[in-house]
């Protein structure tokens, strides 16, 4: 976030890693709620869903920041949808996989 | 709230006002068109300074020191998805391509763009038109590349006879008008008519399959889905003097014809690829069905119709004013702004069904248009039977409140 | 909720379209008044709008001696 | 009791859950605003600019070769006896003949037949067509000389960039040989020789002085001598086609042109800043190997060579062959500007490298499409075959038309074919990503989506739009300048005119 900051940048990361703890820990939360039974590969699913979102989105922005406007929309606008269509479906799968016990 | 009776009359003044807006429209572009086309072909002069026509689609260039005319400038057309496209070709007096103009085409520009981008043309030029050129498409926008190289071949045949006293257009024979999608067209349509009767208890399964197979036919595979430049060029007549690919125009009138039969539409139910394609990002997000009631929202697609249509009228190239998700969502083709009302119709359908066809899609404008001209029609038809008049009228009446809650 | 979207759909929708078709318009009447073809190709050998009559024009001499102290 | 302690567990866990779970929408909402700063800030990163931030650490260079060496480069496929260079195959050889003939008194007609110098004269008569472009680039000079003035107040501060590195260019350090090679290259030895412990290690040293020097990317190589130049010795009058003795070894190396002018090519770009790094650190390393008793040739812009630079690069494992014939490296692609120098220290050469600029040249065309005097070839292959070698077709005569056609005096030149190529991009996450990927995929599927994005995603300019105002363009550009470039941003004039290229999307 800080590229020519010898201070600011480590730390920045730093924080954004510990703020991922919060994102994964809320995240249970709300499967606990809702039952989906969570495991490992549904988690693996989760998170990479979760990391190919982030990346798309500073990937575009990366373009718009080096001044590849038309690209860095296009970017967004097409493997963003993507990303959010896939979303939903894992979503749907998710709850298409509950463990219906009580 | 006014009444409905009031109401009823307001539509029927704006229906009349808004054919009649058609009308000028159509009038107006007339008047605008002059005939601009040979002092187009005069800046096509590479060494010929004076440029005299020999016919109507042939051109000569003479330079002052010289007696023969030192080039030829020959005039061709070919059909796009909206009409003539009309293409110069200026060929040295040794009958070699020196340049390629294209003067006017009713496509979509966005199509043009990519066929013109493909710099098929420049591999044409220098070539020698003794003998037959040969031009290769562009994958993504067939229609346009074969109106502009049926154009071409034909423009430097003109000079072909002229130059070399022969010619070779007899062997390539026009554009197929027929093919096997139209067939598709009219037996979905069909198919879609049958579901819709049908009283069976799989009904909403067959829905689904002709949704599907329509989707991937006429969206992804041939992105031939009509749209408000369908309208327009329907009402244009452009397509007296041919079109390209008429699957989507058949889709179109079959559509409307139902209607005027049977009050129905059935295209947007079971038929529409992008109606398709929400209703499965709306299975994927279990999204649930709203809508807007405001007077707003019902008469602002009706306008932007209207505007899109007189536009395309006024100037004499309806293709160019779609303004529907459709090209991006099948084809990757179009304006920017367009890109951006896709991702949002694709995003918002997750959650609202059929978002589009909710808000801004130009059936519903066009539906509640025949449908209430069809009733005010059978209204008139019934009035002139003398007999039973009151009873009629009434019976009318509340006919038309129904047609227009349906039409809400 | 759904309605709220539906609404700013309907909004941000309703002007994108609107945008769009103003530049159409633009477009297209720039077209008509411009009066000019839409594209035009030419073949490389006669790209020579530039050129000019060879000997008449240039000042050979003059050109030299520019192009020595400019590239050295 | 106990109850009371449970509902105040209930009540604690319940809050404490909500808690959790709100604080992770807040989190993930943060790392979705952060991740698009972040990328961002990572597009404007300066460091991003290969060639200026981790140089002498050598990291500029950071693709790692070793995977990709192979024996000979695919991109220099033999067809028939390679032949070494002729003098008149060298345009700047050509240009300054024609200069001496027009001061000599003679005018120059469409007949190139009447051209005085019997080498130029050998050229045309082996591309007779290049003549017109020859003859359109004195007009173009002339149009370009009327016109520049006009064009000053949008082009000062371009103009005054490219003239500070070309005055910097023409100091004369080092100095160009006067003398015989064999006298020349040992200017600076004074001492004997010290002898290295291995011709590892004198290449390790050589390697790491080069970035030290200020060089982006470096590589070794035997001095191959199919790509000296015939009768061309700096200093002597008179040559032959002997190549001296002590011309073992070449160490080639190069530095990028500053990325956000030559993003703006035409106008605003030069090649003089990255010339100008280039010969210097040529000079430094031959004074080096001076001080350590070694023989020493630089080989340096503008036009001080006895060898063709890009094959000999590519001989040295830099990079590859490409279809606007510049040498196209996997880091900066074509975006380099290259120095070298010829030594008899015994040095351990490089491999080549194949990382597949083949098939991708063959499938992108977009320097073709680009290029404002349509001198590079559309072929679908490589389809001409020059001194033995296939190549793409190149018309050196056109492209150096369009050269003399640039809005500023020093600014000769175009560089669009640079500034549009794919691999033309800097240094930051998303392209270091894919300049990583793209030679290691064998199958060719990142290479078709990366050109499907390319050819969809971007914007370019069409061709015609490069030129200058005063031949039927706009001045355009595959980016427009940056803000440090643009004059109506710190000089008193009044801006009428538009930029047209690549810019912020906002």
């Amino acid at each position: 976030m800080f590229p020519q900051s010898t201070l600011l940048d480590p730390l920045f990361w730093m924080v954004l890693g510990a703020i991922q703890v919060l994102v994964f820990t809320g995240a249970n939360q709300w499967a606990k709620e809702s039952q989906l039974g969570m495991n490992w590969w549904k988690w693996s699913v989760v998170g990479f869903w979760w990391l190919s979102f982030i990346l798309t989105i500073a990937g575009a922005f990366t373009l718009l920041g080096e001044n590849e406007g038309n690209a860095g929309w296009y970017v967004l606008g097409f493997v963003g949808t993507l990303l959010v269509i896939g979303g939903a479906a894992i979503l749907k799968v998710l709850v298409l996989l509950k463990p219906n016990h009580p | 709230m006014y009444s409905k009776k009031r109401i009823d009359f307001w539509k029927k003044v704006a229906s009349l006002v808004s054919v009649s807006l058609l009308l000028l429209a159509w009038y107006c572009g007339s008047i605008r068109i002059s005939d601009n086309q040979s002092d187009m072909v005069d800046q096509l002069l590479i060494n010929g300074e004076l440029l005299t026509q020999i016919h109507p689609r042939l051109y000569q260039g003479t330079s002052a020191n010289e007696l023969s005319p030192v080039e030829f400038i020959g005039l061709g057309s070919g059909i796009g998805y909206g009409g003539i496209t009309e293409v110069a070709v200026t060929v040295s007096s040794q009958g070699d391509i020196q340049r390629v103009a294209v003067l006017s085409s009713k496509d979509t520009s966005s199509y043009l763009d990519k066929v013109l981008q493909s710099n098929l043309m420049e591999k044409i030029l220098g070539e020698n038109i003794k003998v037959s050129l040969e031009i290769d498409g562009v994958s993504g926008a067939t229609v346009s590349t074969n109106a502009l190289t049926d154009a071409i071949k034909q423009a430097a045949d003109s000079v072909r006879v002229q130059v070399f006293g022969f010619s070779m257009l007899e062997n390539e024979e026009p554009v197929s008008h027929f093919r096997w999608l139209d067939l598709m067209a009219i037996a979905m349509f069909t198919m879609a008519i049958l579901v819709n009767k049908t009283r069976h208890r799989k009904k909403s399964m067959f829905n689904w399959a002709i949704l599907l197979s329509s989707m991937c036919v006429f969206g992804f595979y041939s992105s031939s889905l009509f749209s408000s430049s369908t309208m327009g060029i329907l009402i244009s007549g452009a397509w007296f003097s041919g079109l390209g690919n008429y699957t989507s125009l058949i889709l179109l009138s079959l559509v409307i014809l139902y209607i005027i039969v049977s009050n129905r539409n059935v295209y947007c139910t079971s038929l529409c690829p992008f109606g398709a394609t929400q209703e499965c990002l709306a299975k994927l997000g279990n999204a649930k069905t709203t809508s807007l009631t405001n007077f707003f929202f019902e008469w602002f697609p009706r306008g932007l119709l209207l505007t899109t249509l007189c536009l395309g009228l006024y100037f004499r190239n309806p293709a160019s004013f779609s303004y529907e998700p459709f090209g991006i969502m099948f084809g990757m083709i179009g304006s920017i702004y367009l890109f951006v009302l896709t991702v949002l119709a694709i995003v918002t359908s997750l959650v609202v069904k059929r978002p589009w066809c909710r808000t801004l899609c130009p059936m519903n404008p066009m539906t509640d248009f025949i449908r209430f001209n069809r009733q005010w029609f059978k209204s008139i038809l019934n009035k002139q039977r003398a007999k039973r008049e009151i009873m009629e009228a009434n019976q009318m009446a509340d006919v038309a409140v129904k047609s227009n809650e349906v039409s809400k | 909720m759904r309605k709220k979207l539906l609404f700013m759909f309907y909004i941000v929708s309703a002007m994108i379209v609107c945008v769009h078709l103003a530049a159409r318009v633009n477009f297209l009447n720039k077209l008509q008044t411009g009066n000019a073809p839409l594209f035009v190709i030419t073949y490389s050998d006669n790209n020579k709008e530039s050129s000019l009559p060879i000997k008449e024009s240039i000042n050979y001499k003059e050109w030299a001696t520019k192009f020595e102290e400019q590239t050295k | 009791m106990k109850d009371d302690a449970q509902i105040g567990d209930e009540a604690t866990n319940s809050s404490r859950r909500n808690f959790l779970k709100l604080g992770g929408i807040a989190a993930a909402t943060a790392t979705v605003g952060a991740g698009a700063g972040a990328g961002f800030v990572l597009g404007r990163d300066p460091d991003a600019n290969i060639g200026w931030g981790r140089t002498e650490a050598g990291k500029d260079m950071y693709f790692n070769r070793e995977a990709f060496e192979v024996d000979f480069p695919p991109t220099m496929e033999v067809v028939g006896q390679i032949e070494r260079p002729e003098w008149g195959d060298y345009l700047f050889n050509r240009a300054f003949s024609l200069v001496k003939s027009i001061k000599g008194g003679w005018v120059p007609s469409e007949d190139w037949t009447q051209i005085p110098d019997l080498r130029v004269r050998e050229y045309y008569a082996k591309y007779p067509k290049r003549w017109e472009e020859m003859l359109l680039s004195f007009s173009e000079k002339v149009k370009h000389d009327n016109n520049i003035e006009k064009h000053r107040d949008r082009f000062a501060l371009a103009w005054a960039y490219s003239g500070a590195y070309s005055k910097g260019l023409h100091a004369d350090f080092p100095p160009e040989p006067t003398e015989h090679p064999d006298v020349a290259d040992f200017k600076w030895v004074q001492r004997e020789p010290k002898e290295f412990k291995s011709p590892k290690h004198a290449s390790k040293l050589i390697k790491q002085m080069a970035f030290k020097f200020g060089m982006s990317m470096v590589g070794i190589t035997k001095l191959d001598s199919n790509f000296v130049f015939k009768n061309m010795m700096r200093g002597m009058p008179e040559w032959g086609d002997e190549i001296p003795k002590h011309w073992k070894n070449i160490i080639v190396f190069g530095v990028p042109m500053n990325w956000d002018p030559m993003y703006a090519a035409v106008g605003y770009s030069t090649s003089y800043d990255a010339y100008y790094r280039a010969k210097m650190a040529s000079g430094l390393m031959a004074a080096y190997l001076g001080e350590l008793g070694y023989a020493a040739r630089p080989q340096f812009p503008g036009n001080s060579y006895e060898v063709i630079m890009p094959p000999l690069a590519m001989l040295a494992g830099l990079g590859e062959s490409t279809r606007n014939g510049i040498l196209m490296t996997p880091e900066v692609g074509p975006n380099i500007r290259l120095a070298a120098v010829i030594t008899n220290l015994d040095l351990e050469h490089d491999k080549p490298i194949d990382l597949n600029m083949k098939h991708f040249c063959e499938s992108c065309k977009i320097c073709a499409d680009a290029c404002p005097s349509g001198s590079i070839s559309k072929a679908d292959k490589p389809d001409d075959v020059v001194r033995g070698v296939r190549k793409y077709a190149f018309n050196q005569d056109g492209c150096w038309r369009f050269w003399n056609q640039g809005p500023t005096p020093s600014g000769l030149g175009c560089r669009v074919c640079i500034a549009v190529c794919p691999y033309t991009r800097k240094n930051n996450w998303i392209h270091a990503l894919v300049k990583q990927a793209e030679p290691r995929d064998p199958t060719g599927v990142t290479r078709n989506a990366l050109l499907a994005m390319q050819h969809n995603f971007f914007y370019y300019p069409d061709a015609e739009s490069f030129h200058p105002e005063w031949s039927g363009g706009n001045f355009a550009s595959y980016h427009q300048p940056p803000e440090w470039m643009r004059s109506e941003e710190y000089l008193k004039v009044e801006k009428t005119w538009e930029y047209d290229g690549n810019w912020e999307g906002f």
